[in-house]
C-alpha cells in the first residue's frame, strides 16, 4: 500500500556530531501523514538523536546536518525561533519519562492550558475545557481532579497520556514518540502504544515511534528502520523486515530477543562478525 | 582515581588560581621572620608612617611596620586556620562516617549537630570564648566546636549516600564485614566531600579569627593579626588609609585563595553538588 | 499539620537546648575559677565568694544544673551582673534593633543577589556572567567588618553622606533611622547578596537542564516564557532554605557590624557581656537567638509546603 | 531432588505515604514456594507486585515481618549476625544494575576477590588464582583484570556481578531482573550465560524478571505475583501453554510478540 502523496516528513543525509565523534551518519527516510514509522535499535544506535534533531532539540553541543524537509520546508538551518514555534503547533514531541518531563510544582493544568492560549490563541476559560476533552481523547476521562493534580500523584500509564495529550494538544500533523513506554510496565505499554495509533488514525498523524525493541513495535507500525552504530540497517514495511530481514543484523536482532513460545535452549546471539559486517555495509569505514 | 582526580584539579584553572594565592600567603607565613622585621617593636617615632622604601605598607597607630605586621598576621592566621581545620575535619569525618553508618550513633550526634549547625557560629564562638577566656587554645577550641557540626553533616550526608548504594548491598551480600565495608566503601566516598569542606572550614577560620580579633576578642592584644590591625584602622582611617587597607586586602587574598581552591575542588571531587 | 508542627518544635529544640547546655558546660568545666574572673584582679575573697554565690557556682554540678534549668524553661535569665537590670529586658531591648537591622541588610541582599544570579545564569559563560560570577567570589572573600570599614571611610568620612555611627529608632524619625542604618544594612547585606547571588545562578543552571524545561521548549513555547514561568518555578524552591540560612549568618554578621557602626543591637550587648563576662547576659542573649532560629526554620518549612506540593505534612 | 530454598507464608510490611498518615503497606502479603536443587524458578510480575522483596527476603537481604525463610535446611531467622555472615556463601545475588552494584575504586581483580576476603577462605595467591578462573568461566578476558568498572561494557559488568555470586560456590542464587538494563544482543548472551552456569553447578536458582518471553527461556518453574501475593505456580509449561488465572493470560497477551 503506497500513497501517492508527497511525504510530510523527509529526512535525508541527516547527521549529527559531537565536535568530531559521529553519532548519527547519512540517515534518511519518509512518513506520510496518517502512517506510523518504528524506529528501532539498541542503545547508541543514534535513534533518539536522529528523533531530536527532526524536533529541532539537540543539546547545544551536538551539531546535525543534511535535511530535515517537514511539510515544504527545509527545517535545519531555519532560524532557532521559528523552528522552536513548531514545536507543539506542528511536530508534537512524547518524552520517554513522564515523571521528569512534566513540571513537578506545576499543576497538570497548568502545563496543558499554556501551549493551548500560545498556538490557538484560547482564552482560559476555552483551554480549561480544551484541555478536559484532550484528557478525554487520551481515555483519561474529562476530569477536572486530573487538571488540578501534580504530576507525582498520577500513575505512571497516566503520567504518559497526560504527556501525549499535552503532544497532540495543539494540532500537530507529525507526532514523534521516544521510548514512551519503556519506564512503563507491559500491560500498561500496550495500551500507550494502542492510544499512539488510535490517535495517529483520528487526527491524521504522521507517527514516529522511537524504540529498542522491534518485537514491541512491530505490530503497532507500517514501515520499521532498523539503525545501528549511527547509521540505517535497514528499512522497509514492517511484514517484510520482521518476516524476512535482508541484513543479518536485523535477523540477528530478531533471534537474539527471547520470544513468547519458542523456548529454544539457547538464544542465539549477535557475533562481532556480524556487528563488524554491519558497520561496514551501512557506511563504509570511518 | 585519586591521581586522576588530582591531575583533573591541577588542569581547573580556578583551582590553580586559588592554590596561586593561598600559596602565596603560605609563603608570607612561613618565610615571616625573613621577611619582615620583629612584630612586637614598637616605636613611637615613626606612628601612622605612609609607605616608603623603608616601610612598604608603612606603618602603624604604635610604630610598628605594617609590613611585618602583615606578614606575622599571616603567619598566625594560617597557623589556627589550620590546626582548627585539621581538627574540626578530622572529628567531623570519624563522627560522620560513624553517624552515616551507625543509627545509634546517628541519633546521638546528629540531635547535637543540628542544634550546633543551626546557629549563628560567629557568635557562638564569641559566647564560647567570653566564658573560656582569651587565648589561642581557647579560640582553637571554640571555633572547632563550631566547625565539626559543618563537616560532619555534610560527611554523614555522603555516607548515608554510599550506604543507600547497591554496590554496600552488593558486597554485605558476600558475607563483608562492616569494618570492611567502612573502610573500602563508605570511607573513600566520603573522603571526597570532605576534602572540599576543609577548603571551606579553612576559609571560615580565617575569616572568623579576623572577625575576633577585630572586635579584640580571643587572641591577645599584641599578638600580630590581621583583624586587630583593622580594628585600629576604624579610628585612623582618614589620616592613614594604608592601616585600613593592607590587611584587609590580606584577608581578601587568603580567603578568595580557598574559596577558588573550594570550588575546584567541588567541581572535581564532588561533581553532583557542584552543579547542584 | 499541628501534628506536625509539635514534631518539629520537637526536633528544633537542640537548636535552643545544645548551645545553652553548651555554654553551661564550658563555664563550669573550664580552667580556673569564673568568679575570680568576673570579680576582677583587685576583688576580696568576699566579693568572690559573693559572686560565687550570685552565679550558684557554689552548689554541687547537678543541682546547679537542675536550678538552671527550672530557670531556663520558666525565661527567667536574672539580672545582669554589672547593673541591676533584668536580663529579659535588656535583651528584648537591644533585639529590636538587631532584628531590624537584620530585615534591612536581608533586603539589600535580596535586592542584589537574586536578581544577578537569574541575569548570569540565563547567560551563562557570556562576559556578564563571569564578571559576577568572579565579583561574587570576592564579595564571599571580603569580611563586612572590613567592608563596614571601607564604606565609613567613603561615604562617611570623605564625602559625609552618611552617619558614621549611631541608631536612631524608628518611632523617632524613620527618615533618620534609614540614614543611619544605611551603611550597616549596605555592609552586612553585599556579602550576603554574593552568597544568594551564587546559590540563585547554580539554581537556574540546574532548572535549564531539567527534562521538564525541554518539555516546554517541544511545546513551542517561547524562551521568556519557559525561563520565566518553568525554569523560575523550579529554581525558587531551594532558594526558600538559602535565604533562611542567609537570615540566620545575617543575625551573626549583625553582631559584628553593629559594633563598628556603634549600634546599639544585640551584638553590642553580647560583646559587652562578653568583656565583662556577664554570663546571664550571655546566655539571654544565645537563648533569644536561637528561639529566632527555631521560628525563622518553622517559616522556612511552612513556605516549602506552600511552594513544592510534593511536601504534605 | 533436594529443597534448597524454602519460603514459608513470608510476608514483609513496608511504611509509606506522607509524613503523619503514614501507613504500613503490605509490600509482600504471604508467599509460600520452593525452589529445588538444579531448578530455576522464574519470579514474573510488574513494579509494586513485590517480587524484588520477596527475592531479598530468600537470601535474608531483608527480614520477613511474618513466615519462616529456610535455605539448605537452616532457618535464617535464627541465625546471629556473625552466623549469617558466615551462612552467606550458600545464598547470593545478582544484582539489576550493575553500574551501581560495583565499587567504582576496585579493579576486576580486586572485585573478584572480594568474596573469599569476605569469608576469610583461602591463601592471597590462592585467592587471585580462583579470581582469574571465575573471569575465565564468565568469558572476561585476564587482561582485564587491572580494569575499573567503568572500563567494562554493561553486558561485562553484568558478567562480573555473576562472577562475583559465584565465587562462593552458592547453593541458591537470587538474580534480580539481572538483564532488564541490557540490550537484546547483550540480553540473549547473559541470559545463555545464566543457563550454562546453572547447568554446570546445578545450584537452585531464583530468576526476578518482569519480562515473560525472558522468564519462560529460563525457568523451569514459574511463580506470578501481582500486589504482593503469588497467583499463579506451576511448571513453565503448564504456566505458559494453559494459564490458570486471567492474569496471567493479561500479561502473556501483552508480551512483544513478532
Amino acid at each position: 500500500m503506497h500513497t501517492t502523496t508527497e511525504p510530510l516528513l523527509r529526512v535525508s543525509g541527516l547527521s549529527a556530531r559531537i565536535g568530531d565523534l559521529p553519532l548519527v551518519q547519512e540517515v534518511g527516510f519518509e512518513v506520510h501523514r496518517g502512517r506510523t514509522l518504528a524506529v528501532v535499535g539498541e542503545s547508541g544506535s543514534g535513534k533518539s538523536i536522529t528523533a531530536a534533531a527532526v524536533m529541532g532539540i539537540l543539546p547545544p553541543q551536538i551539531t546535525a546536518e543534511g535535511s530535515v524537509f517537514f511539510d515544504g520546508t527545509e527545517l535545519l538551518g531555519e532560524p532557532a525561533k521559528r523552528r522552536r514555534a513548531r514545536g507543539g503547533a506542528e511536530i508534537g514531541y512524547v518524552f520517554q519519562e513522564p515523571m521528569s518531563a512534566l513540571h513537578p510544582l506545576l499543576r497538570i493544568g497548568t502545563q496543558m492550558i499554556r501551549p493551548l492560549r500560545h498556538h490557538l490563541g484560547l482564552g482560559r476559560r476555552e483551554a480549561r475545557d480544551q484541555a478536559l476533552e484532550l484528557l478525554e481523547q487520551v481515555g483519561l476521562g474529562r476530569e477536572r481532579k486530573v487538571l488540578d493534580a501534580y504530576v507525582h500523584e498520577l500513575s505512571g500509564g497516566m503520567r504518559q497520556r497526560v504527556m501525549i495529550a499535552m503532544a497532540i494538544s495543539c494540532r500537530p500533523r507529525l507526532l514523534l514518540a521516544d521510548e514512551p513506554t519503556t519506564a512503563l510496565d507491559p500491560t500498561v505499554q500496550q495500551q500507550i502504544l494502542g492510544l499512539l495509533v488510535r490517535l495517529r488514525e483520528q487526527l491524521d498523524l504522521a507517527l514516529v515511534l522511537i524504540s529498542h525493541d522491534l518485537g514491541l513495535v512491530a505490530r503497532h507500525s507500517d514501515e520499521v528502520l532498523v539503525m545501528y552504530d549511527g547509521r540505517v540497517v535497514e528499512q522497509g514495511p514492517t511484514a517484510q523486515v520482521v518476516d524476512r530481514p535482508e541484513h543479518p543484523y536485523t535477523r540477528a536482532l530478531i533471534d537474539a530477543a527471547p520470544r513468547l513460545g519458542r523456548r529454544p535452549d539457547r538464544l542465539p546471539t549477535i557475533d562481532g562478525a556480524v556487528l563488524e559486517q554491519t558497520r561496514a555495509m551501512a557506511g563504509g569505514a570511518r | 582515581m585519586l591521581r586522576q582526580r588530582f591531575q583533573d584539579l591541577v588542569r581547573d584553572r580556578t583551582a590553580m588560581a586559588g592554590a596561586a594565592l593561598l600559596g602565596l600567603m603560605i609563603a608570607l607565613a612561613v618565610l615571616a621572620p625573613l621577611l619582615g622585621g620583629d612584630p612586637y617593636r614598637v616605636d613611637p617615632t615613626i606612628t601612622l608612617r605612609p609607605p616608603s622604601a623603608s616601610h612598604w605598607f608603612g606603618t602603624d597607630e604604635k610604630g610598628r611596620d605594617l609590613w611585618t605586621m602583615v606578614v606575622h598576621g599571616a603567619r598566625t592566621s594560617l597557623a589556627i586556620g589550620a590546626v582548627t581545620t585539621a581538627l574540626a575535619v578530622v572529628t567531623g569525618y570519624v563522627l560522620g562516617v560513624a553517624c552515616g553508618y551507625f543509627r545509634w550513633v546517628d541519633a546521638v550526634v546528629m540531635r547535637v549537630v543540628d542544634g550546633l549547625m543551626s546557629f549563628p557560629s560567629i557568635v557562638l564562638v564569641i559566647s564560647l570564648v567570653g566564658v573560656l577566656g582569651d587565648g589561642v587554645a581557647t579560640m582553637i577550641t571554640g571555633l572547632t566546636v563550631v566547625l565539626i557540626p559543618m563537616v560532619t553533616r555534610v560527611v554523614r550526608g555522603a555516607a548515608l549516600a554510599v550506604k543507600a548504594m547497591p554496590m554496600v548491598e552488593s558486597t554485605r551480600s558476600l558475607g563483608s564485614r562492616t569494618s570492611w565495608v567502612l573502610l573500602r566503601y563508605v570511607a573513600p566516598e566520603a573522603l571526597s566531600v570532605t576534602i572540599v569542606q576543609a577548603a571551606l572550614a579553612f576559609s571560615v577560620t580565617v575569616l572568623s579569627v579576623a572577625a575576633l580579633s577585630f572586635l579584640g576578642i580571643g587572641l591577645p592584644p599584641d599578638v600580630p593579626s590581621w583583624g586587630t590591625s583593622l580594628s585600629a584602622a576604624q579610628q585612623y582611617f582618614y589620616s592613614a588609609w594604608w592601616i585600613g587597607v593592607f590587611p584587609g586586602l590580606a584577608i581578601v587574598t587568603t580567603v578568595l585563595g580557598l574559596v577558588l581552591l573550594g570550588d575546584g575542588l567541588r567541581d572535581v571531587f564532588d561533581p553532583r553538588s557542584a552543579r547542584k | 499539620m499541628t501534628n506536625y508542627l509539635l514534631k518539629r518544635l520537637g526536633a528544633l529544640l537542640p537548636t535552643v537546648a545544645v548551645p545553652m547546655v553548651l555554654l553551661f558546660v564550658m563555664l563550669r568545666l573550664a580552667p580556673g575559677d569564673p568568679a575570680a574572673a568576673i570579680a576582677g584582679d583587685s576583688a576580696t575573697t568576699e566579693e568572690i565568694a559573693e559572686v560565687r554565690g550570685r552565679l550558684g557556682l557554689d552548689a554541687s554540678l547537678w543541682d546547679q544544673f537542675l536550678g538552671w534549668l527550672g530557670r531556663v524553661v520558666r525565661l527567667d535569665f536574672g539580672d545582669s551582673l554589672f547593673a541591676e537590670l533584668r536580663v529579659s529586658g535588656l535583651v528584648f531591648e537591644h533585639a529590636q534593633v538587631t532584628v531590624q537591622l537584620t530585615v534591612l541588610a536581608l533586603t539589600v541582599a535580596l535586592l542584589i543577589g537574586p536578581f544577578l544570579g537569574i541575569a548570569a545564569g540565563t547567560r551563562r559563560h557570556g562576559l556578564l556572567d563571569r564578571v559576577l560570577v568572579f565579583g561574587s567570589s570576592i564579595g564571599i572573600a571580603v569580611p563586612s567588618f572590613w567592608l563596614a570599614v571601607l564604606l565609613i571611610a567613603v561615604f562617611g568620612v570623605v564625602w559625609q553622606v552618611f552617619p558614621v555611627a549611631g541608631y536612631v529608632p524608628f518611632s523617632e524619625d524613620p527618615v533618620l533611622f534609614l540614614h543611619h542604618l544605611a551603611l550597616p544594612a549596605i555592609s552586612l547585606g553585599l556579602v550576603e547578596a554574593a552568597t544568594l547571588f551564587r546559590y540563585s545562578r547554580a539554581g537556574v543552571l540546574d532548572s535549564l537542564h531539567q527534562p521538564f524545561v525541554t518539555t516546554a521548549r517541544s511545546m513551542g513555547l517561547p524562551e521568556r516564557m519557559v525561563i520565566r514561568k518553568y525554569v523560575f518555578r523550579a529554581a525558587v524552591v531551594p532558594m526558600v532554605t538559602v535565604v533562611g540560612l542567609t537570615t540566620g549568618s545575617l543575625m551573626g554578621g549583625a553582631v559584628v557590624t553593629e559594633s563598628v557602626f556603634s549600634v546599639p543591637g544585640l551584638g553590642q550587648l553580647l560583646l559587652t557581656a562578653v568583656q565583662r563576662r556577664d554570663y546571664p547576659v550571655i546566655e539571654g542573649c544565645i537563648f533569644f537567638i536561637a528561639v529566632v532560629y527555631v521560628l525563622l526554620n518553622l517559616l522556612i518549612d511552612l513556605l516549602y509546603s506552600l511552594l513544592d506540593p510534593r511536601i504534605r505534612y | 531432588m533436594t529443597v534448597v530454598l524454602d519460603l514459608d507464608g513470608v510476608g514483609k510490611d513496608f511504611s509509606a505515604g506522607p509524613f503523619f498518615a503514614r501507613r504500613r503497606t503490605a509490600a509482600v502479603t504471604s508467599v509460600s514456594l520452593r525452589v529445588h536443587a538444579g531448578e530455576t524458578v522464574g519470579l514474573v510480575g510488574e513494579s509494586g507486585s513485590g517480587k524484588s522483596t520477596l527475592g531479598r527476603m530468600a537470601i535474608g537481604l531483608l527480614s520477613p515481618d511474618r513466615g519462616r525463610v529456610t535455605v539448605q535446611g537452616q532457618p535464617l531467622a535464627s541465625l546471629t549476625p556473625g552466623k549469617m555472615r558466615t551462612f552467606r556463601r550458600t545464598m547470593q545475588m545478582v544484582f539489576q544494575d550493575s553500574s551501581n552494584s560495583l565499587n567504582p575504586r576496585m579493579t576486576l581483580e580486586d572485585l573478584l576477590v572480594e568474596p573469599f576476603r569476605a569469608q576469610g577462605l583461602h591463601t592471597r595467591s590462592q585467592r587471585r588464582h580462583r579470581a582469574a578462573a571465575l573471569a575465565d568461566e564468565v568469558g572476561l578476558a585476564r587482561g582485564s583484570l587491572v580494569r575499573l568498572p567503568h572500563e567494562f561494557s554493561g553486558g561485562q559488568r553484568q558478567r562480573i556481578s555473576i562472577a562475583r555470586a559465584l565465587a562462593l560456590e552458592p547453593d541458591l542464587l537470587v538474580a534480580d531482573e539481572p538483564v532488564s538494563a541490557l540490550d537484546v544482543s547483550v540480553q540473549a548472551q547473559i541470559l545463555n550465560l545464566f543457563k550454562d552456569i546453572q547447568q554446570a553447578r546445578k545450584f537452585a536458582m531464583l530468576f526476578v524478571s518482569h519480562d515473560m518471553a525472558v522468564v519462560e527461556f529460563i525457568s523451569d518453574q514459574v511463580a506470578v505475583m501481582r500486589a504482593g501475593a503469588l497467583v499463579e505456580f506451576g511448571s513453565r509449561d503448564d504456566v505458559f501453554d494453559s494459564p490458570q488465572q486471567p492474569y496471567t493470560r493479561t500479561l502473556l497477551d501483552a508480551a512483544p510478540s513478532l
